[in-house]
Parts: C-alpha cells; structure tokens; sequence
C-alpha cells in the first residue's frame, strides 16, 4: 500500500490529486491505478516518470504505507 | 528529501501565486561590482502552436520538487559559469492573465556574456527539468498545453 | 544627414540625461503576440580593467550619428530575426551612479530564441558603432576609459 | 576652411568641442588642427575616425566653409 499524488494531466485523467493504493511493489501500485483510473490515464502513465519519495524509482522498488508515489508527465513549464 | 530551509543570498528562487515584478527583482540582483544585468520574462502569448486565441494559462507544479529543481539549476549555472554573482528564478502557479510574465529569470555579472550565457542555460534548462504543467484558456474551453517535454534532470545535457 | 523625425512604432530609440526605466520600457516593448522579452543593463561598476574604485561614469556622444546608428541596429537586428516585434535601445549621456544603467536594450518576440540572439547582437554591435565616450571617476580623479575599440560600421562583422 | 567638431578624448586633447580651421582639403585642416592643438590631440587623430557631413570621408577631399567635420576617438559606450 502507498499514497499517490498526480500531477497536470495525470491528475485530471485520474479524477484526484491524492489517493492511497495497494501494492507491495511500484508495479502493482501502478496497475491498481490503471485498473480505478482507467484508459486515459493508462496513456499519461505511458509517457510520465513515476518517482517514489523524491526520487526516480524501479517498478520493482518495494513500496510500503509511509512511501509516496508521485507521477510527473511530460513538462510543460516557463 | 526535505526542502532547502535557507536560501543562499546570492539566489532567489521563489513559486508564487502573485504577479513577478522584473523591477523588484533586478534591484534585488543588483552588485556594485556587476555591469552586467539580463533578464528574461516569459510572457503569456495569445497564440500557441495548438489554439489561436489563448487568453490565460494556468500552472500547476509539484511545488516541493520545482523548488530543489530551481535551486540546482541556480546552483548549475554557477559552477558552469563562476563569475556570475546573483540569480534570480521566479515562476507563478495558478492562473496567469495574458502579457503577464510566467516565469522570470535576472543574472547579473561583472561581464555581460556570462549573464547572456547563464540566463540562456536557466531558462533552457528550467523548460525541461522543473515538474510544471501550464493549461491553456480560450473563450469557451481549456486543455492542456501540447507543448511538452519529458521531465529531463538539471545535469542532463 | 537629418535625423529621423519620426520613430516606427515597433523601435523605441532614446538618448537621455535622465535615469533608464527596465520597468517602463518592458511594458512599451510587450505585445500581446510575444511570449519572451529578455533585456540586456548595461550597469555602471565598482571598477574597471584601469581602476579598482569607479565611483561614477559621464558618458559624451556625437548626438546626432549615435541616434542613426541606434536606428540601424535595431533595423539591422529586424532584418537578421526577422520575427521580432519590438526592441528598445536606451543609452544615457552625461553623469551616471554607481548601479545605475547607462545602457538598456529589450527586445520582445514570440519566442526566446530570437530574442536572445537580438540582444545580443544589439548590445555587442552598439559598443563598437556607436559613437560614445566613457570617462571614469574615482575618489580624487578622473579619465577616459581605456576600454575602447575603433568605430566601426553596424553592418561590419 | 570648415568647422570642425571634437568628441570624447579628442576634444579634451584640443581643449575645445568646436573650432573653425583654415585648409583647403581635409588633410590640409588637419594638418592646421595639429599645429593649434599639439602633440596629445595628434596622437588622439591617429587611432580616430575623421567623417564630413555625417559620413567616412578621405583625407583628399575637399571641404568649404559649409563643411561639418567630426573627430571620432576609439569608442567606449555601454
């Protein structure tokens, strides 16, 4: 289990900015998101970058109660 | 990773709401020994490459981490160039109405082509590194920019 | 040669006693179709390649011929980048402080690029075409700038 | 003869910005303007710009009472 924050079109595509998950793993975190989100955030998931307290994280980093997922699509700044 | 609880006084990195003011900024940048002052603001255009009548934009960041990434692209730009003596970096969330400045960049320097080149590089490098969505406005609908590249790390080339 | 009697509405070319407002001339220079202005501050500095302790420079001007030739630069700078929208060119004569700006140049632009690179070129070709003479002041004295170059043509590479 | 107009070193060498100067071409009024002005303003004229009427001239030509001639230093602006 985890908590994920989305971001810009992810969030959107998601319906919410914050949400708690389970999974013991970054991989099944994401794929319980795909399964409640559906498509249209399948197809932003495909193109961000997942990072896990901070950092850029491996889908198979285990993921706990106190880890936070964040999903950051492509960037669109200045 | 926590966020930085002191700014060095040589840079001003800030995420606001309110509206940048290039004025404000410069006179905080500026350094007796410094000749040199360039700017850069973006502005809000009425036109992108996906809608010809634009007329607000709206940015949402993941604020923690486009504070760190601002303050390490400060941070690149000196050890790249060393002579450079202040920094400024401001960039609004929320909405923003049409030819107000988004984001603002000031570099002074004793010379003026380390400020060119350093101001260049942040803004540059800003685009791509700092975690930042901008939704565009038009009469009767929004979405979001198509204008985008994928977040990329301040030391990537 | 007579001096322009009027100004296309797209340049703001000004020789002045009075202080250079970055403020006032960012907000002539912004159009509704540019998304980037950046701005180039020439400031008076602590010191120069000759003296340790500038307190104040006075700059001199063949009046006339610096106004033609400011004129040229930006024409000049429109024919290279042609997407340009407007440019400020500001140049102050007589005393100037410490931290003031003698030089000011803005150039405004759908996009960044172009207004770098006009800027740039704008600053670096008004040092060597314009006429203009800068004398250094220090605590007891004062003398010409030993910083100069020929005068040359703006066309010249 | 022609006016002559002085900027910048060069008119501090002369220790005037305007004289009238007698010659019929412009090497002739030089060569006048040296003999008033010594030294320090001849070795200014070396490194400068001589124009008439607003434009780059040769030491040849001719100039009258009507011409206007400046003496541009090495330049320092910005």
């Amino acid at each position: 289990m985890a908590r994920l924050t989305l971001f810009g079109p992810a969030r959107e595509a998601a319906g919410r900015k914050n949400d708690t998950l389970d999974g013991a793993t970054l991989a099944t975190v994401l794929d319980a998101a795909v399964l409640r989100y559906g498509a249209a955030f399948q197809t932003i998931l495909t193109s961000s970058q997942v990072w896990v307290n901070g950092e850029p994280a491996d889908v198979n980093d285990p993921v706990g109660a106190d880890d936070e997922i964040s999903v950051l699509p492509p960037v669109s700044g200045g | 990773m926590k966020r930085m609880s002191s700014t060095p006084a040589s840079d001003w990195i800030l995420l606001t709401q309110d509206q940048l003011s290039v004025g404000e900024a410069m006179a905080w940048a500026t350094r007796a020994n410094c000749g040199a002052i360039v700017t850069f603001s973006g502005i809000v255009r009425d036109h992108s490459e996906a809608q010809e009548n634009v007329t607000a934009l709206e940015y949402e960041a993941d604020e923690e981490l486009a504070d760190r990434r601002m303050r390490e692209i400060a941070g690149e730009a000196r050890a790249r160039w060393p002579e450079i003596v202040t920094v400024v970096l401001h960039h609004r969330v929320g909405r923003v109405a049409l030819s107000e400045p988004s984001v603002l960049v000031v570099v002074a320097s004793p010379h003026r082509n380390e400020a060119f080149e350093a101001a260049r590089f942040c803004i540059d490098t800003l685009k791509r590194s700092v975690p930042m969505w901008k939704r565009e406005y038009w009469p009767g609908g929004s979405a979001w920019s198509e204008e985008t590249s994928p977040l990329l790390d301040v030391h990537d080339p």
